[in-house]
């Protein structure tokens, strides 16, 4: 039997109060692409970013061509030929393409020659197809752009071992297509290519092998040819997939939120929303689909009074709320559920208590002239714990302490107990296991039932799809199209979502 | 006196006394490029001072007081860098705390050379022809030799953070470690790197002070100069040659406070003379936030921020 | 995490806790200053000195006796008003880093009162300097304030910049203007009226600041964790985007809480002159806002920590003046502070780790 | 050290102590040193004294409790170096009649408080007559601290110095706000030099003025200590003090019993306590005559340099003709003679 380029044994790795990785074992041969699958938080990541060197393993061992290895840097695994693609880039955004490219790889002497390591790098993009612009700031490019880059970059570092973290999670269904033409390719030149991911269907369209991770434990490695999607999501789940409800009609009220012909700018200055215009109507779940980066933040921002618009207008229950401060536009019963929880939409190092006021602090039942009620704010807060099944181990610790579904029922909690008119939903459910996906969907179809208007935003279309009455789909900043949930199908949607109008024109 | 020999005297007097602040700047912008911010700079330009002037003074070799200061500001510096990179404790506190205990340090270590004279020091050395060239000529290229080599290092930086590939990573750590790391740059060794490099840099414009500017050690004689030297970092966009640029100006402002009264230019209190550096500062700090600000040129975006690898 | 060493059915190792409790920071502050006493010793020793000798002379001279308790009271009271402002913005992340200057301007204004209304019934003076101090220490704070909130110029170099105007600035006032005819140009203001002195306790010079100081500590207490105003502090100090989404106007807070930051230390330069010196003059504080950072971040910025720290604090500065009589250099002090700062810093990194022992094989 | 007398005798009384208190360090190679080499001079004089000096006590509210502290450890002399202990000095000595203060420049006395001063301004006055002959640019430069009564009573001396010999003269003066700071007071005689001076007086605790002229081969005046060592080649002179020739009497007086509250304010009259270091070889034969001349004249008080007429700055008479200004006028002089460039603050 050949000899496995990659082999981890027995790898063990704890975080505090967590054990990632418990004992797994791993293989991977050349010229395969490797599916590594398992829910959020399985340990996918944690145990690749053991193999590139990142991390170091508590106990067990890796073995690369048959040779036992240590890494104690990246460099050691580079030098071993392993390249990770991770799941936040890791380019530095001011430079160009080149120079992330460079940065990492032993080519060019002390001095930069950026001219050569340019003609380097176009020859080789040739090869696999990747089209990039050397002379391009990070920050210019779109977010498939970049991921090219990073793989360029683990490329040109003459890695022969390529780990890609859920690479398809910000790139339209066609994007993926071609991405997965192109790992097959590298596959070909004799590669070890492993993917992660939890999507079972890019898993049956392009992996030769699987390792299912669960709770940390690898549970199974199989082929694909002696497989099917059903027994993977049981590996995956340890059960059966509950079925997807299907949304029942609805008879959309009066409209809640309009937005007008908005324009306005991304932290850099350059334009990220374009006559932008949108309406959300009482009862009605509207999902903006496409890819991340397409001025979806700024639309949730310049909605929530956190980013001025350049022109154009925004009606919130008929009010002209435009550039208002953000405060305004909360006691307009706006709820607001950000993208980053943990960095905005709660305090990390604050306790429930305080996290529970943070939208309400300033008048209601928490307030006794200007001093803060306690007592009741402790009551409020042990209900919603109880009404919400949030898990903590201490009313007074911080709340960063708690595990990341739990952080996003309590912000969900917060934020849907005051019965808002307008919900504003950014990636609700990204990085949630199964269970707390569907408390979430439950939670948001309740409000949509007692009359909220709701904007959803989320990469994930299955998502989209099951909630969304309408889908918008947004590309550099504009409505490409908005499609009634009913008519929607997914090559129509990733078309839109790639920039390609109705007509077949690329939109500019 | 003619206003032309007059104009000479002080475009000198601005680069002697733009010197002791153009090193310690120099350094604080190689430490922020790396990603660490270090308010120490005021204490280890002190601590340099007095290291500088003990050493020449006991071998009566400046060499080797030059090597002291910036031993000791290296060391000191290794302190805030074991605070700031390996201990993750925030670097405005680790700063602040630094420049207390460099204080504190310099004086006592100072103790017994207060009032002395530097016994030897450094001599103007002339660049032939150069040296020649009218009006700037004079004040330019007849300077001792810390100057030229304080002007040699900006511009070896320059070069080494512009166009090599050292610097590519430098930059790199500065701006995303974690980039940087995953590409198998050691960000721990450039951080720890580039803050020593800046506490030595540091102390070489204290020993300036000392050695070379006044010949004499004083407690608290650096009166400043450390924070204007972290303002500059700001107004020099982090580019090591506007950093040359902004500490003549305030050599040159330094160099003015006394001449505008010895030549009863302006009869304005000598009180308000003497706010001129400080008073500059806050509003050059003003104008090059507004303008960074507006040319969206920021700091290296990791800058104050600690790095761990394993780290969500 | 680091395994320490394994055994047969086990294993010890080395596990990060998120946070550390208040007693395990009572604790490191302790050991702290032991090292630092510890290395200060070496210092002393250096210049020839027994340390035990020189540190029990510390402590008589500031705990010994009523009359050394009184002044490291006294001495308290600056670094407890300037070091609660310093610690009020520190809470929102403005590193305020000017309180000596705000202590100067402080001075200054109530100066201006007693000087210029010398006639006033202490009634009215005392209340009118009080306010005078602030606003004067306010100001000062406010002009980095603005220009942070507005333009986000660093306030870290502005609040520093503008100290040495201030002390530039009551120097012009003492030498100039200000200078009392009677002493020919020397840099002393005319003596106060009495009735612009703050009373001070009978047989001590411990004066009435001493109220203010706690009276502000529990009020600042009460403030950050009672009121609106006080959480918005807090929220805004942990995570300013959290601030923004919370719809909290940050700019607004910013110049607030600078302004109270530096009324406080002006109330502490008002508290000098009015309670201990009698009239304005050159070195009115021999950098007790500079103490007062850390003060302020030795007491972890808790108002009533605060408090505590201060009288420790005094009294090392008390005993070290004291140690001067019998020859030890100043230096020491100063260098036994940057000490104990340091190994605060580095004993709460390592008081998050804590050894745990783990059975093998669940 | 041959009068004491009074120590031997009585077994049972305490040793005297005294303390010197600076508000900086004690060899600051300025004002500090001077009282230092007077205090150790007066060690082997008084072997039987003990002589303690306290350096770097703020002139705060530190000062007071520093005080205290040295009565209650039994100190019965104190000598106050600074001006800005005053208040201090006046709240501990009301609390402790039996312990002498000995306080510079004070501006008023106890019963158990002495303020003391010299005349150096006669020094002044000397070196005056020496730049006057030895300048060329008939620019003088002088590099002063603080516009107090010391300094501007030094600085009215030089300039009437310079102008009896050479009227055309004139005295620019730069004011560096600080007492010492080598940095700064370098920077402000480089200063004066690049105005047009030839020669640097300064009334200020660090020879940095000397250094910078020593650079630029001019010639400087050195002050407080004798520090023409530090150029040798540009050092006109330096006036300084010998306070051994003040204090001695006091410490005398209290060991008798015989101490007595008074404004000490001496001059050339008591031999040794105001100096002139030897010349350079720059200066002219008739220069050092006329110094000699006039010294003579004073240390027989027959004549002193505040002595009429005498026009201010604004051109207004000051002293009469004839008239000479007293001790209490010089001791708190606030103007400038006519002849100097320079201002006051207002
Ligand atoms: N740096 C870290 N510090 C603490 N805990 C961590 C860290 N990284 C991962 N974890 C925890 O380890 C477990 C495994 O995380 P990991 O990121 O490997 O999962 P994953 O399978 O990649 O999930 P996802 O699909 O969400 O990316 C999770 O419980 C996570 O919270
Ligand atoms: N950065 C961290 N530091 C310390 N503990 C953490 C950290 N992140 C997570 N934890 C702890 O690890 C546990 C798992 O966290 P994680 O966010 O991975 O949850 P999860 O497995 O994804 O669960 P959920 O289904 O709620 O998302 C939690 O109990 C949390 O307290
Ligand atoms: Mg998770
Ligand atoms: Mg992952």
């Amino acid at each position: 039997m050949e000899q496995a380029t990659v082999e981890m044994r027995n790898i063990t790795k704890r975080f505090p109060g967590v054990l990632a990785n418990e004992r797994v074992n791993f293989k991977v041969n050349a010229g395969e692409v490797h599916a590594l699958l398992g829910e959020n938080g399985a340990g996918k990541t944690t145990l690749m970013s053991i193999l590139c060197g990142l991390y170091r393993a508590d106990e067990g061992e890796i073995f690369i061509k048959g040779k036992k290895v240590s890494f104690s840097s990246p460099r050691d695994a580079i030098n071993m030929g392993i390249g990770m693609v991770h799941q936040h880039f890791r380019l530095v955004r001011p430079f160009t393409v080149a120079e992330n490219i460079l940065l990492g790889s032993n080519d060019a002497g002390f001095i930069l020659d950026m001219d050569r390591v340019e003609k380097n790098i176009k020859n080789f993009s040739k090869k696999y197809g990747l089209k990039v612009d050397t002379k391009a700031k990070v920050w210019q490019l779109s977010i498939g752009e970049q991921q090219r880059v990073e793989i360029i970059k683990i490329l040109y570092q003459g890695a022969d071992i390529l780990i890609l973290d859920e690479p398809t999670a910000v790139l339209t269904p066609q994007e993926a297509e071609e991405l997965f033409k192109v790992l097959q390719q590298i596959a070909q030149d004799g590669k070890a290519v492993i993917l992660i991911t939890h999507k079972l269907n890019e898993v049956m369209s392009v992996a030769d092998r699987i390792t299912v991770l669960r709770n940390g434990k690898s549970v199974a490695t199989v082929e694909k040819e002696k497989t099917d999607i059903h027994e993977l999501t049981k590996l995956m789940v340890g059960r059966e997939m509950p079925e997807v409800k299907k949304t029942e009609d609805f008879s959309p009220g009066g409209v809640v939120l309009e937005l007008k012909n908005v324009n306005a700018l991304n932290d850099k200055g350059y334009p990220a929303l374009r006559n932008f215009s949108l309406s959300v109507h009482e009862g009605e779940i509207v999902g903006i689909a496409g890819v991340a980066g397409n001025g979806q933040r700024e639309l949730t921002e310049v909605i929530n009074g956190l980013r001025l618009t350049e022109s154009g207008e925004i009606f919130i229950l008929g009010k002209n709320m435009t550039n208002r401060p953000a405060q305004e536009i909360i006691d307009a019963g706006v709820a607001f559920i950000p993208e980053d929880r943990l960095g905005m939409g709660l305090v990390p190092n604050l306790n429930i208590l305080d996290n529970i006021i943070l939208k309400s602090y300033r008048k209601g039942p928490f307030l006794k002239g200007s001093f803060l009620d306690w007592l009741s704010i402790r009551k409020r807060a042990e209900s919603l714990i109880e009404e919400f099944e949030i898990k903590i181990s201490d009313l007074y610790c911080p709340v960063k302490t708690m595990s990341g579904g739990h952080l996003q029922r309590l912000l969900l909690s917060r934020e849907v107990h005051s019965s808002p008119k307008l919900i504003v939903a950014v990636y609700p459910t990204r990085g949630l296991d199964v269970s707390a996906v569907e408390f979430i969907h439950h939670v948001l179809l309740a409000q949509r039932a007692k009359g909220a208007a709701i904007l959803m935003i989320s990469e994930d279309l299955d998502e989209i799809f099951k909630l969304a009455d309408r889908i918008a789909v947004i590309y550099e900043g504009r409505i490409m199209g908005i499609i009634p949930a009913k008519d929607a199908d997914l090559r129509k949607i990733g078309l839109l979502m790639a920039g390609v109008d109705r007509g077949g024109e690329i939109a500019c | 006196m003619d206003l032309y020999s007059i104009l000479t005297a002080v475009l000198s007097a601005t680069i002697i006394a733009g010197t002791p602040i153009l090193y310690a700047s120099l350094g604080e912008l190689l430490t922020e490029k790396a990603g660490v911010l270090n308010l120490g700079v005021e204490g280890m330009m002190m601590i340099g001072a007095v290291a500088g002037f003990l050493v020449s003074f006991k071998t009566h070799d400046p060499w080797l007081g030059i090597i002291a200061a910036m031993l000791a500001g290296g060391c000191l510096s290794l302190v805030h860098a074991l605070m700031s990179i390996s201990l993750r404790v925030n670097q405005v506190v680790s700063g602040l705390a630094l420049t207390i205990l460099g204080t504190g340090l310099s004086a006592f270590m100072g103790k017994p050379m207060i009032g002395m004279q530097a016994p030897v020091t450094f001599n103007k050395i002339s660049i032939p022809v150069l040296s020649k060239i009218p009006f700037i000529g004079s004040a330019l290229f007849q300077n001792d030799i810390l100057v030229y080599l304080s002007i040699i290092l900006v511009l070896t930086f320059w070069f080494l953070i512009y166009k090599t590939k050292h610097g590519l990573r430098l930059r790199a750590v500065g701006e995303n470690p974690a980039a940087a790391d995953a590409v198998g740059v050691n960000v721990f060794a450039f951080r720890y790197l580039y803050v020593v490099i800046g506490g030595m840099l540091a102390g070489l414009g204290g020993a300036y002070l000392s050695l070379v500017y006044t010949s004499t050690w004083l407690e608290n004689m650096t009166a400043g100069r450390g924070w204007i030297a972290v303002a500059l970092v700001i107004f020099a966009t982090w580019n090591p040659l506007r950093a040359l640029l902004g500490a003549y100006i305030f050599g040159g402002v330094e160099a003015s406070v006394f001449r505008l009264q010895a030549l009863n230019i302006v009869r304005i209190p000598s009180f308000f003379l003497k706010m001129l550096p400080y008073i500059l500062t806050v509003i050059v700090l003003y104008w090059a936030t507004r303008e960074t600000v507006r040319k969206r040129i920021g700091a290296p975006s990791a800058l104050g921020l600690p790095y761990e690898r394993e780290e969500r | 995490m680091l395994s320490v060493f394994e055994k047969k059915n086990g294993i010890l190792r080395f596990e990060k806790k998120l946070s550390i409790s208040p007693l395990s920071y009572l604790i490191v502050l302790i050991i702290s200053i032991i090292l630092a006493l510890a290395v200060g010793a070496i210092f002393i020793r250096i210049n020839s000195f027994d340390p035990l000798e020189v540190y029990q002379f510390m402590f008589e001279s500031s705990f010994g006796s009523a009359y050394g308790i009184s002044e490291t009271i006294v001495k308290s009271i600056p670094l407890m008003l300037s070091g609660l402002g310093v610690a009020l913005a520190f809470r929102m992340l403005l590193w305020n880093i000017g309180a000596e200057g705000q202590i100067y301007m402080g001075a200054c204004a109530a100066t201006a009162i007693a000087l210029y209304f010398p006639r006033l019934p202490s009634g009215i003076m005392i209340p009118a300097m009080l306010l005078a101090g602030f606003v004067g220490g306010a100001i000062w704070s406010l002009i980095p304030g603005i220009m942070r909130a507005r333009a986000g110029v660093n306030e870290i170099i502005t609040t520093l910049m503008l100290n040495y105007i201030a002390i530039l600035w009551v120097n012009y006032l003492v030498f100039g203007p200000w200078s009392d005819p009677a002493s020919f140009n020397q840099p002393i203001t005319p003596k106060f009226p009495v009735s612009a002195m703050l009373p001070t306790l009978p047989g001590s010079r411990i004066h009435m600041g001493i109220f203010l100081g706690l009276v502000f500590a529990i009020v600042l207490y009460l403030v950050l964790t009672r009121t609106r105003w006080g959480y918005e502090i807090r929220v805004t100090g942990e995570s300013e985007s959290a601030a923004k989404y919370a719809g909290i106007n940050i700019v607004r807070n910013i110049m607030l809480v600078m302004l109270v930051s530096g009324g406080l230390a002006g109330l502490a330069g008002m508290a000098e002159v009015a309670g201990v010196l009698g009239r304005l003059q050159q070195s009115i504080s021999p950098g007790y806002g500079y103490t007062a950072i850390l003060v302020a971040i030795l007491g972890k910025l808790n108002p009533l920590a605060v408090v505590i720290v201060s009288f420790l604090f005094s009294s090392l500065l008390v005993g070290g003046y004291a140690a001067q009589t019998i020859g030890v250099p100043a230096a020491i002090v100063s260098m036994l502070q940057g000490a104990i700062l340091f190994f605060v810093l580095a004993g709460e990194f390592i008081a998050r780790f804590r050894l745990r022992y783990e059975r093998r094989g669940n | 050290g041959s009068k004491q007398t009074n120590s031997g005798q009585g077994e049972k009384k305490e040793k005297l102590k005294v303390a010197f208190v600076y508000p900086g360090a004690k060899d600051d190679f300025g004002w500090a040193t001077t009282q230092e080499n007077a205090r150790k001079q007066l060690m082997k004089e008084f072997p039987d004294v003990q002589f303690t000096a306290v350096e770097n006590i703020p002139e705060g509210s530190d000062s007071a409790r520093t005080f205290t502290q040295l009565c209650e450890q039994g100190y019965k002399l104190i000598i106050a170096s600074s001006f800005g202990y005053q208040d201090a000095v006046h709240e501990v000595a009301k609390k402790y009649p039996d312990v002498k203060f000995i306080h510079c420049v004070g501006t008023k006395t106890a019963p158990n408080v002495s303020t003391y001063f010299g005349k150096m301004y006669q020094l002044r006055y000397l070196s005056g007559i020496l730049a006057g002959k030895i300048t060329k640019s008939n620019i003088i430069g002088y590099t002063a601290a603080y516009p107090v009564p010391a300094c501007l009573s030094g600085i009215n001396a030089f300039t009437l110095g310079v102008k009896s010999v050479n009227p055309k003269a004139v005295v620019k003066v730069v004011w560096t706000n600080t007492w010492y700071d080598p940095a700064v007071e370098k920077e402000a005689a480089k200063s004066l030099l690049d105005a047009g001076a030839d020669i640097i007086s300064m009334h200020q605790d660090t020879p940095q003025g000397l250094i910078a002229a020593a650079e630029r081969g001019k010639y400087g005046i050195g002050y407080d200590n004798d520090m023409t060592s530090f150029a040798p080649k540009a050092a006109i002179t330096s006036l300084y003090w010998d306070w051994t020739k003040i204090f001695a009497p006091e410490v005398q007086a209290v060991l008798d019993g015989t101490w007595k509250s008074q404004r000490i304010f001496k001059g050339l009259e008591v031999p040794g306590f105001l100096n002139l270091a030897p010349y350079g070889p720059m200066v002219p034969e008739d220069a050092k005559k006329l110094v000699e001349e006039k010294k003579a004249l004073m240390e027989s008080q027959k004549w002193d340099v505040f002595t009429g007429p005498i026009k201010d700055q604004n051109g207004q008479i000051r002293v009469k003709e004839g008239e000479r200004l007293s001790d209490d006028d010089i001791w708190g002089m606030n103007w400038l003679v006519e002849g100097v460039e320079g201002k006051l603050p207002q």
